[in-house]
């Protein structure tokens, strides 16, 4: 008997598997083609204040073992979310993780606000990483760490839930970042979000995405997901989802010895829609062979 | 319910028109599936394309399902080297496939490109619905047309190699002015540019068209919102997915 | 007649495609499989003040579609370079470049000091992004827009020759970044070096790699060398030397209509000791079939 | 000169021990390849590995030359569907083979795991120079030996199941015992743990040894300073290359 539930920050999960925003919608497209309850929670897509209708098409490219995209947050907008989108998901048992964006620390609060007394609502993530929408100042927020510091501390201030920092690994000073989210009251840390890239189609000469610059997911950032795991999983005392070309149950475990408490599974999703669940199945089945009674005992566990 | 397969490979071969046509065991029920409706297949199980291929679903022979294709790049080229006997993961059915509206008896089938492929699925379906179908081809030259299955086709070619030199709505304007616009109704599948060609036609005559998009497609299922395009609302336009909201419109909702 | 020469910041070079520091020695060893004198030119190895004997092995770690290095610049020192290694590159026809990594910007700038006024040596490439060598501070230097500009006046301050500034797109300001260079001092840049990466075997749970954390490169990176060349172009005036993950003739067009003058190839050499030779001989073809008359008028003409 | 080519597979089937043997038409001078050499394959001409597949040489027959590999993961997984016919990206010789020192009259090969493969071609070749010969082979059990056109080998396995039980050092310290250490030279190929322990054997009985080392190769030219062992040098130790400065090794001038 083998132990897959995980409790991390407060969410109780059934196992360490998760959906990642943003590769799941809100959900329902997925239960048409397996039980949404084998998993250990969804991460549904990036919420905004108002509706947004998102970049101009072509959205993705296709790189070397990865994809870039460019979706731009398209999203019916957080009263649709609240009315439409969570109840549906409330039929299910599985914990639902709203992913937030904004434009400033007052958005990211407004929403944190609602949504964190929206019955169905388990936890929040804070993406403060996406490289498709643009803000005032050049950046990302997550690339200030002033930007972290107070939309993690305004999205806490009024979060009756657990609250996971959605960063990017993308920035000059990885571990001052992670403690950064970690100081201002982060319950948790969801790393790494894409990184910013880009491809041109060498006929047309044109950017391969409308938007020029994308960002980048899958196998092909593996390496740098788990740097980033490692890296914050030594740095702070929160636990982490990992994700980042999470592909198969290697990858997972590869994640949660790196210092993944639980794993998302995002760009696999597209090319295998049954990768969340076979990663589920494989996780068991790895602690029975390996005679580990608990999942748990995977976190941080690599030998240097 | 969609589901994902791994269909066994009956044939593969090359037919008319440069294309290549596959039958696949697939496990689904394939009397389920409607013409419009595609598969996405994994055309390298585990190395790279790594993202799925969309293919419009030709003919409809439970358990079989064929498609239709052409050897574009990596997905597709290898795609044209399987088997018989190998297997392939199949995702499908996808999409909402063509319907019939009320009261109408004929239809005009406009096909271009790989757009072939549903068109000769709807063509089928239509015959054992007993509906009078006129059917325009187009294609650059006529090494490209494929017009096996699909008799009595016009055809026009941008080099008159075969049938009128032009473009396919060239024929279409002249079929639309002999047709009744109450009972009769356009299916169009093709390049984009074309399909908005052929919706200018339709809304000229006023006759009621539906289009089948194509979009780069990630994910097949609707959860990655990477596969829209634009349709008409009150405020202006709003982004739908071609994936799941498609791959059929009404021409007349979209926002070119 | 179509046109390959280009001139790189006052370097002139045949065509514009050349070795990567750290994946061709210091040329002997290739010229023992191809005529050294088909490229551009070559960046040679990482070289430093004293000799050192590099980082424990393994080294290296495949990873999905690009590798993990941490090689820790071993190397001769430079007073062994300047008496072995120069004087053999001379017999061939081809500017030399030499790589320069320190600890400080006084051994940068006594590095660029020597080997400026080596005969033999057309440019210096500055690495202050070498994610295998630790420093007193935490990051890479390249993280910090203080130690560029003070490396890169240090450098400039006494090189007889073209100095180009090495860079990581793992920096939160990436615009900044090059800007800083540029207004330091910097002929060129060289763009980019390996992201920070890991990776465990799940077997032994032990980093692949003895040093833990290594170097991604290879084609899974391109997209974001793409996306730095892109936004280093629109930034700065100085020419770029683009880099990441080029395997073969269609990559180097697109590195140069996102910008870059000239393109370095890597690890493309390990799986294909001809990569950069092929490259070479498929831009000329590239440019006739496109009727272009100078490789030249590649550079930045990615159409938005 | 090393050298690139595409070399046409002339077969490529299961051996004894669990190994494949392919041969491989080279159109490079087999003649200057010398025992103890690799090649480096490229197992998938465009896809995963991307890097190279360093493999022993096993019988050098010009044109041709032969590999005996083990299906392990993802490169000699491909490696071993390949079939004859197929071509294959082979980069080599690599590495400085085996030599002989002067004034030695006979030779004790000790190969374990796949280091059976140069030391079966170091075999040949000895033969060939009339240096008397005794080999030792180790593995974990009986159906791990390989000792195909090995007559005469002694083996050992650690389950007993085929010669003696025991470690190959248990075998090569008797033999040690027995001969001249003068006009006798140890030459051993296989895990390092092994190569260790027979570099142990020697030192006692003082007795010239060269080992052919392993380690993790991307380029396996001596560009990329990734395949290094250390050696013995008066101020300690450094790095050098097993791919260029080896395969093969004074045992005495390693670091263990
Ligand atoms: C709903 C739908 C149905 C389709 N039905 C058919 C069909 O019945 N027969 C057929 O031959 N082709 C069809 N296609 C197009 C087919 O998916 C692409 O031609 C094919 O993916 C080319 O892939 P490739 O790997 O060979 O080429 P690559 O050049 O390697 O493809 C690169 C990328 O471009 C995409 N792509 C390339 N061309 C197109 C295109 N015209 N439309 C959409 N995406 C494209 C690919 O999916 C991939 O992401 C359909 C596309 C869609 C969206
Ligand atoms: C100089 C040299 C000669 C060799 N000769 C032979 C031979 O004659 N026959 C044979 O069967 N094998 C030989 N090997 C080992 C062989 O290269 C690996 O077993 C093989 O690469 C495994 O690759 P894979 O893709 O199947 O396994 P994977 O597990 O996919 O390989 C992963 C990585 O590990 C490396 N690797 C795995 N095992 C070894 C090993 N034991 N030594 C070095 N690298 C390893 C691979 O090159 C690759 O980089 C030799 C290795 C070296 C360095
Ligand atoms: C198409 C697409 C859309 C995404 N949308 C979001 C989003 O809305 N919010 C967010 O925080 N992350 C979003 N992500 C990032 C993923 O959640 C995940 O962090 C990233 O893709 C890395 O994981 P992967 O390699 O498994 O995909 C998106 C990723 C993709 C590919
Ligand atoms: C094994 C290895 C060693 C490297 N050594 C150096 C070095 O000494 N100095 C340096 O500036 N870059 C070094 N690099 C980085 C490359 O020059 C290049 O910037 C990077 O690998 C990206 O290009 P690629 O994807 O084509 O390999 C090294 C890369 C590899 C793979
Ligand atoms: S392809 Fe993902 S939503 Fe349509
Ligand atoms: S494998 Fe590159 S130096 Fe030996």
């Amino acid at each position: 008997m083998v132990n897959l539930k995980i409790n991390i920050a407060g969410i109780k999960m059934k196992n360490p598997v998760v959906l990642a925003s943003g590769t799941c919608g809100f959900g329902k497209e997925l239960a048409d083609i397996f039980d949404l309850n084998i998993l250990g929670a969804i991460i549904v897509k990036g919420t905004t204040l108002l509706p947004r209708a998102g970049n101009k098409p072509p959205r993705v490219a296709e790189t070397y073992f990865g994809m870039l995209n460019s979706i731009g947050l398209q999203n019916p907008g957080v009263a649709a979310v609240i009315k439409e989108k969570i109840p549906y998901l409330r039929s299910f048992n599985l914990p639902v993780i709203v992913n937030i964006s904004g434009n400033s620390k007052d958005e990211y609060a407004a929403l944190a606000k609602v949504l964190s007394r929206t019955e169905g609502v388990s936890g929040l993530e804070v993406n403060i990483s996406c490289p498709n929408i643009k803000h005032k100042h050049a950046g990302l927020f997550c690339q200030s760490l002033r930007d972290i510091a107070e939309i993690t501390t305004a999205v806490k201030r009024v979060s009756k839930v657990p609250v996971f920092v959605k960063l990017s690994a993308e920035v000059s000073d990885f571990k001052q970042t992670v403690k950064t989210a970690e100081r201002a009251g982060a319950d948790g840390l969801s790393l790494i979000n894409t990184l910013r890239g880009m491809a041109i189609d060498i006929k047309t000469r044109r950017p391969k995405i409308a938007n020029v610059i994308g960002g980048l997911s899958g196998p092909a950032i593996k390496p740098i997901g788990i740097r980033a795991v490692y890296e914050a999983y030594n740095s702070v005392k929160i636990p982490i989802i990992g994700m980042g070309g999470i592909t198969g149950v290697e990858d997972a475990v590869e994640y949660m010895l790196a210092g993944a408490s639980a794993v998302a599974v995002g760009t696999a999703t597209f090319y295998d829609p049954f990768a969340s669940v076979k990663i589920a199945s494989g996780l068991k089945a790895y602690l029975e062979r390996n005679k580990l009674s608990s999942v748990i005992k995977l976190t941080g566990k690599v030998t240097l | 319910m969609k589901k994902i397969i791994e269909g066994r490979i009956i044939f593969n071969e090359k037919t008319s028109g440069g294309y290549y046509n596959m039958r696949i065991k697939a496990a689904w029920n394939a009397e389920n599936v409607v013409p419009g409706q595609f598969v996405t297949l994994k055309t390298n199980e585990n190395g790279m394309p790594l993202i799925r291929r969309p293919m419009g679903i030709f003919k409809i022979a439970p358990p079989h399902i064929e498609i239709l294709y052409k050897k574009i790049g990596s997905g597709t080229g290898l795609l044209s080297k399987m088997k018989p006997g190998e297997t392939i993961s199949v995702l499908g059915p996808l999409g909402n496939g063509f319907t019939l509206p009320e009261g109408r008896k004929s239809a005009i089938l406009v096909g271009g490109g790989y757009g072939i492929s549903p068109i000769a699925c709807l063509y089928e379906e239509l015959k054992r619905k007993k509906v009078k179908i006129l059917i325009v081809i187009g294609a650059k030259n006529k090494s490209l047309v494929f017009k096996k299955g699909l008799p009595g086709a016009k055809i026009a070619t941008e080099d008159g190699s075969d049938g009128m030199k032009g473009l396919v709505t060239d024929l279409l304007e002249k079929l639309c002015q002999k047709v009744s616009c109450s009972t009769n109704v356009i299916y169009a599948c093709g390049p984009e540019q074309m399909l908005k060609a052929v919706a200018k036609v339709a809304k000229k005559h006023n006759i009621s068209c539906s289009v089948s998009m194509e979009a780069l497609m990630a994910c097949g299922v609707g959860v990655c919102l990477s596969c829209v395009c634009a349709l008409k609302v009150k405020s202006g336009f709003e982004y739908k997915r071609v994936c799941t909201d498609g791959p059929v419109f009404d021409a007349g909702e979209l926002d070119w």
